[in-house]
């Protein structure tokens, strides 16, 4: 390999540089049919699963054909989408905010051959590469984070997981068959890069065992203090340690005081977390962001822990199915996934879901703690 | 042939869901053939490593990525994640493997020619590997070496007029719902103030100055589609003020099962016949709606806008017409004092483009000012708020208290009176009170 | 005066001492148509407000004459009770969970009577001796604490601030013409003896300025590291004074981190808060007790600071009725004045009560503080 | 004629309700006049001086009683709160003034022997003045002097059969609503499960053995008439597990008019026609109800025993059979640490007076081992859950963890693992774990 300079004079960093130009304003992007559109949408309708249908209030109609990506594409993938939109949309498409692609049209029928056109990829593996769906009361993509593909703190992985579960839900990605959008969160570590506190059905993994010190090398690569402010439960103290006759200032932590959080190896690299045995996942449920009907609220753990169990963590899909489908069932139309549980009271979901209560799903933390406990004689038997 | 033997990660390449792994491995095959006979600026087989580390982490159950380093480009405290495996030895490809955040334009609206641009840099000085998009909204292009990070942003700046994104204590890369781009509920341009603010705020956005990191998301309505409330230190809230406007032949004719409800989300199951009562009516959290003698009436002072009628009948409902934005300041994750979401702070606010977003800028100021006089190192806006209370910080954003700002009012009577609201003062004297009560 | 002993002899403080014996016995009380019916009881009426009705399985009947008091009775006041007792209900009566005094009569028209003759009892000053009411949807007795009779840290007086309340609110306690009943409270001091913080309407007696400090006593009258963990903010800590030469051990208050509890005081006698200017009164509304339709609720400050007026403090009896007759008329039936500012939104709530809304209002102590901030964007104008 | 002037009180006699001030000086009068020629063992003239420092407070504002000090009878710990006047100069009738706490019969139901005893040792013996009764349930004797405190008690106790109720850091004098002596939701007997602990655990409501106060309370249904909830640190709600009865027959008679709804609680005012419809099946809370062809239809396995329905139509509506406890744990006051209500520990447990209700009793000894071991000085029950959560109380009394603990689960994920429940445990080894991760 040759290095290939771009024009950057590394001795002269500031020549020529341009910075601070922030990204390129989106009307450039947009389809003239939008443009002139703009801000004057009148309705939509959902044609069909992953078909949208926008009247503007000029009479001017769009459509748009809507489609999965496991998000971690390659160039070789983006460039074929890049085929795609040259080749039906004159070069525009769009992402959603839940890394699902839009191809935007003016013509129905274009619209449904193109939806036909999608479904028809595969990747050589087998699995489809354009899957079309994704509105309305269904599941759309998950959002997700990084994983063992490129973090340093998970707990599990984001990618496996995340294609595990829409296998396991794929149908009601290319249906809308459920009382209302059911949105399901990804995230690897307590960080929550996935946001996964707001969803109806989030997956997260946790570590189970306190962080390794690694003495020897601490004092080094941390600053000591900044790892102690890091513990929310205060349970590290600065501490000193002899190793073959040598004083190292390290750190002491108080086991029984960590729920592994991870914040401290998040400061600190001689903190890990990791262990094969030790993390797993975690299922919350009943979180939601729209403010339509119910105010927007916090998912909540219901299974405490399920091992990790690569590649396709089978029990964390079946019992992640097993709540959807309940759900499905047993809601009234337009009610979300939380909404439905508050209404029949979280004895009944568990029990309807079969999932066992333990004592781990008593919040335990901090005095908000409180609010989640009973203070009535109203539940059910 | 695969460099690595990737026996668990196969099993990933069956199934619907399209295939991540199939993906990179096409990436590999890809730079393995080299067509256009480039000269690949980092290790050709960094897919195929990408591929041999995972297959360690899902036999293993570990992670094999250390601590990021800092490495960046010049004169920028963020934008780029510094990442080495822990393996390097075993997976040369990926032992440098850092990741950059490319800003996304608002919307995330592109035309080819724009990502076409960017594949081809990325090709040449990257692994060929990206997200679209990460989880804040920037353009994610996975793994690079730290000898191309300068090589690769002079391209894009030059090249494609295109920025980094934030990472860091800076300003985080904002983003926004589509809004008024392709939504009819939308209430204000979100993708126009996002970019304006975004222009703004660039030192911000790439020179740590605050105590920790800080995101703005723009919802146009309170659907909430790039989930403000929940996702961002300040979350810029479409709303509206004027009664919905109500097309009460349309309502009929959604009554009489003419037009889907909710524009057909529900079609894949047989819900029976639209019941207005049941399905809007008496789910209106307001309780604001009846239905009588064939029309739609509401009290539309009552109304909370939680969209739930117009969402159902959106061919016959609109959103009022004085629009603007609620402001909700602090939403973060769960570390270290639990989840937050975004709380109230700005009922309502103008979204005004004659002047700039003044009003709107002036807010943000006022409230970083505050942030970064009294926020902690690593502490949120949220866990400040929490830390001196949400007064303190409607005090600093020049915003008088409202009950719109809570739920409802204190519980506990621990007011922290200040001297000059009490009559007297708090100079007292002990002599004095021992005169009027013996000891 | 003469010091009559009772038997006890000081010096033997053991001898034939009785102690541990608890209360009587509850059944030795219990009128005959109540112990004949105990626990078969099947259904009750209000015939008229005050006058209860319950019918038991066996078909007999009771009828309940139901009347207040000031709670600070005198016993003179009490044996007149007691002579009432004897003459309509042989020698038995009951008071009840709020202050009020209960007579029991087997025959319907004796209880007409009795109601009657009870309204007709006034006390010299021109007041109702025991007047009846205090059943249904209506205002009953208040809860209430000792004030400035008996009490060391009151911010306000107790029997006063009823009497004033109660002469407002009159004809809700004679009459049942609210939507639900309406259980008012007073305490004090945020000690809260009258358990204020569940009340429809709660009056609460608060201090205003920081403890003033007894330097000179306070090593002598108080365990110092007592007093410093009390404060609930931690605004106390240990100090040092020079007085006339003298050096004395004693504490020092950071003032802008006191929120005026008065926790110091309790534990040290050198803390005094009270202040003519500084004490006076906060309201407190929409807390209940019941877990009819919905749950217990805590109350919640909606008027942060009235001064004392006393001796009728007008201006608190003001706000606290223009309170009531709002509820009275906007609510729905059977809905408790929390539960109607709930549904109507606190925003309206202010407006329609006339309140101004501060930002005192707006819960500052601790994490779940956050839990009464608005997450959502539903909110009325 | 009157000792001190009371002008501001005198304002407190006019106006209908019963005027404390008016009775205050009645007896004022009577003692003055002491018709029965007592030898009143304390000063004659002590309500005139209460009225006296009380008129001091109404002028200037503030209390005029000092800091209690340590008073109390021989061997008890509680039962008595010394209370000194900071005037004693201006007002020596009560310059001691101490308060007795007399233990009531449950139910609060008397005989007026009971009473007049008592009110005879108290008009030798004290101020002539009570409360009936105190908040927390006690008859409280209110003003007498230190060496009166032995002979009342030797008087009540020899002659009357009656203790001292508690203060302190003890058992606080349990109370109970009147249940079954004449209300027919009491779904267990309140009166004898309150006498029966109250006679059980006499040595901890007389001797502080415990970090602080401690309640119990007795409600006999959901509707909480002495607020077991709200007030006890340990409250004992009634409450039943089989349907509720309906008598259709009945049923029609509210909704036919024949029968006032609430037993007549809202015949004040004019509400029109009971609606069973609106009244009733909207307002439950488990929306359980329906009312089909003149018939209340009831899904009882989803009633949340909210009361609502039975207290609307009492005659046609009965509690179920299978009845007990639901016990609530950590109700109290706001100081420190917020207000608190309780919550439900034990959902349900039977009431078992063949026993001598000793599931009860195990229970409250497992609760009171585990505060007295953890328990901080000064901190209530509600305070150490709240510090160690609920899961540890709920461990200490042998309960499992059953999902009608919560109103929902956590929303964070900080679980506390134990090492044993974690496979492998905590042991690692940080070399054996530098092999599969370099540094
Ligand atoms: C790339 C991304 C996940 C993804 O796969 O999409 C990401 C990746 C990381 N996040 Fe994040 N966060 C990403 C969005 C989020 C979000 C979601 C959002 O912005 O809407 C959250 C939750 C919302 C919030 O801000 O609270 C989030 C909460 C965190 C936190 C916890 C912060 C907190 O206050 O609780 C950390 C820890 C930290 O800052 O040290 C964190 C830290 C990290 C680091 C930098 C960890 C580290 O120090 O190496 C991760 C780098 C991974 C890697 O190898 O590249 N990341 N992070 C997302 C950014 C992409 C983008 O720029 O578009
Ligand atoms: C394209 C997208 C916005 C974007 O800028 O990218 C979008 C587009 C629309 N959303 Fe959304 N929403 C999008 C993410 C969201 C999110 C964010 C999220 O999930 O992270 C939410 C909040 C979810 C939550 O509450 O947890 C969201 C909650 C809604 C709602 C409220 C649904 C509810 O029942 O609570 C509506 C109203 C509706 O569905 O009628 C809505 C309505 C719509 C409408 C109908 C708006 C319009 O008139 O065009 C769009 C088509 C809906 C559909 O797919 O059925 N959108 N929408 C996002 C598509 C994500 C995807 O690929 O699946
Ligand atoms: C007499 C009574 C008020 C009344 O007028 O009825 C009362 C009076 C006092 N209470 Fe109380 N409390 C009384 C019921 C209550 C209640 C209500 C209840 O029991 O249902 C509460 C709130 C519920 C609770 O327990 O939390 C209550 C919460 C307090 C507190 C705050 C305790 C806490 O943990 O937050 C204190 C402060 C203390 O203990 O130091 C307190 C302290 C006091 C003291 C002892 C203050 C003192 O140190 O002198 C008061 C003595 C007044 C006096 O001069 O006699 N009192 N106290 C009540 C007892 C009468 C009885 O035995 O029947
Ligand atoms: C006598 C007393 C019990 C006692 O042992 O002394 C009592 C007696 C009755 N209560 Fe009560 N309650 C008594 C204090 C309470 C309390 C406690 C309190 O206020 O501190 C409550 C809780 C209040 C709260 O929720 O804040 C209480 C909440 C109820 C309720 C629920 C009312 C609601 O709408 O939420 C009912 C049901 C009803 O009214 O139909 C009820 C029902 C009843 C019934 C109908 C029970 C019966 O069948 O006999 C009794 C007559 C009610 C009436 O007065 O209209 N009782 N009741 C108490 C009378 C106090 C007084 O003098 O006014
Ligand atoms: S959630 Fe944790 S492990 Fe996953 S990408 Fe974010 S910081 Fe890394
Ligand atoms: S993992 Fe979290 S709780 Fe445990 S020691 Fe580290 S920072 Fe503290
Ligand atoms: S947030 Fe509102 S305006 Fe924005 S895309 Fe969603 S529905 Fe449309
Ligand atoms: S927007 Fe929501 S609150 Fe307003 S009328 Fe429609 S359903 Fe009711
Ligand atoms: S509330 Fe406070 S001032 Fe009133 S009696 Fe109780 S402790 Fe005393
Ligand atoms: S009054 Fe309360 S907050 Fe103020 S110093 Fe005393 S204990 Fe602390
Ligand atoms: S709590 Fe229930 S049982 Fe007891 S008196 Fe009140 S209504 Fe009757
Ligand atoms: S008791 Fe309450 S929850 Fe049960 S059916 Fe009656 S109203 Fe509904």
């Amino acid at each position: 390999m040759a290095f290939i300079s771009s024009g950057y004079n590394p001795d002269k960093p500031m020549e020529n540089r341009i910075s601070d130009i922030g990204p390129r304003h989106f009307s450039e992007y947009l389809p003239p049919v939008i443009k002139k559109n703009f801000g004057k949408w009148d309705y939509h309708e959902i044609l069909e699963p992953g078909v949208l249908c926008h009247t503007a209030e000029s009479g001017d109609k769009v459509y748009t054909v809507r489609c999965a990506t496991a998000r971690l594409m390659s160039i070789t993938h983006l460039r074929e989408i890049c085929d795609i939109a040259d080749k039906y949309c004159g070069g525009h498409l769009r992402f959603t905010t839940r890394n699902n692609v839009e191809f935007i049209v003016d013509d129905k029928q274009v619209a449904l051959d193109l939806k036909t056109f999608l479904n028809d990829q595969k990747f050589e593996g087998g699995s489809f590469k354009f899957p079309v769906g994704g509105t309305g009361a269904g599941v759309t993509n998950i959002v997700h984070t990084q994983g063992w593909v490129h973090c340093h703190t998970p707990a599990t992985d984001a990618s496996g997981t995340v294609k595990a579960t829409m296998d396991v839900v794929f149908d009601d990605f290319t249906d809308m068959k459920l009382p209302a959008p059911v949105r399901i969160s990804m995230a690897c570590c307590l960080n929550m890069c996935g946001a996964v506190h707001c969803s109806d059905i989030a997956i997260l993994g946790i570590h189970r065992k306190p962080p390794l010190i690694d003495h020897e090398y601490l004092d080094n690569l941390c600053e000591i203090p900044l790892a102690i402010a890091a513990c929310p439960t205060g349970a590290i103290r600065p501490s000193k340690i002899e190793l073959d006759g040598e004083t190292y200032k390290t750190v002491a932590i108080k086991e029984e005081r960590c729920m592994f959080c991870g914040n401290c190896y998040t400061m600190c690299p001689s903190l890990p977390l990791a262990d094969t045995e030790g993390d797993g996942i975690a299922l919350m449920v009943g979180g939601k962001i729209s403010n339509r009907i119910t105010k927007p609220a916090f998912s909540k753990v219901v299974v405490p822990f399920i091992p990790n169990e690569p590649p396709r963590w089978p029990t964390m899909t079946k019992v992640l199915k097993k709540i959807l489908d309940t759900y499905a069932e047993d809601a009234n139309k337009y009610e979300r996934l939380g909404d439905w549980a508050n209404r029949i009271g979280w004895e009944r979901f568990f029990e309807k879901c079969e999932l066992e209560f333990s004592s781990h799903l008593i919040d335990d933390f901090r005095d908000p703690a409180y609010y989640t406990w009973r203070q009535t004689t109203q539940f059910k038997w | 042939m695969a460099k690595h033997k990737t026996p668990l990660l196969d099993q990933l390449e069956s199934g619907p869901w399209p295939s991540f792994v199939s993906d990179i491995k096409q990436e590999a095959a890809s730079r393995a053939k080299n067509e256009k006979g480039l000269d690949y600026q980092i290790a050709v087989d960094c897919p195929d490593d990408l591929l041999g580390v995972l297959e360690l982490s899902y036999s293993d159950g570990e992670t094999h990525w250390k601590h990021g380093g800092i490495v960046g480009i010049f004169g920028y405290g963020g934008g780029v994640i510094g990442r080495y495996c822990d393996q390097p030895e075993m997976f040369p490809g990926v032992a440098h493997f850092h990741t950059m955040r490319v800003a996304q334009p608002m919307g995330m609206w592109y035309n080819t020619g724009f990502l076409r641009n960017l594949m081809d840099i990325w090709d040449l000085r990257g692994s060929g590997l990206t997200n679209m998009h990460g989880a804040t909204g920037d353009i994610i292009l996975l793994g690079t070496s730290t000898p191309q990070l300068e090589e690769i942003y002079w391209e894009m700046t030059h090249g494609m007029d295109v920025d980094l994104g934030g990472s860091g204590s800076n300003l985080r890369t904002p983003a926004s719902c589509m809004g008024m781009s392709r939504c009819e509920y939308a209430c204000y341009d979100t993708q126009e103030l996002c970019y304006n603010l975004t222009m703004e705020y660039q030192d911000e956005l790439h020179r740590p100055a605050f105590p920790y990191k800080f995101k703005f998301k723009f919802d146009g309505c309170p659907n909430g589609c790039v989930a403000a409330i929940a996702r961002s230190d300040l979350g810029f809230l479409g709303t509206f003020k004027g009664p919905i406007k109500i097309d009460q032949e349309v309502v009929a004719a959604y009554v009489g099962g003419e037009i889907a409800p909710n524009a057909g989300a529900h079609s894949g199951r047989d819900w029976g016949k639209f019941d207005i009562q049941s399905e809007v009516v008496d789910n209106c959290p307001s309780k604001c709606l009846s239905y009588e003698d064939g029309k739609l009436i509401m009290d539309h002072k009552e109304c909370v806008r939680c969209m739930h009628c117009i969402n159902t009948m959106p061919q016959a409902l609109k959103i009022g017409d004085e629009r603007g934005v609620s402001i909700f300041c602090g939403a973060k994750a769960p570390i270290l004092d639990g989840p937050q979401m975004g709380s109230l702070l700005i009922p309502f606010m103008e979204v005004n483009k004659d002047d700039d977003y003044q009003s709107i800028k002036d807010l943000i100021e006022n409230i970083w000012d505050w942030w970064m006089e009294e926020g902690k190192n690593r502490e949120r806006i949220g866990e400040t708020m929490k830390r001196l209370g949400f007064a303190a910080l409607a005090n600093a954003a020049g915003v008088e208290a409202d009950p719109r700002h809570v739920q409802e009012p204190r519980h506990n009577p621990y007011i922290f009176w200040k001297a000059e609201e009490v009559e007297g003062g708090w100079e007292r004297d002990i002599a004095d009170f021992r005169k009027r009560h013996q000891r």
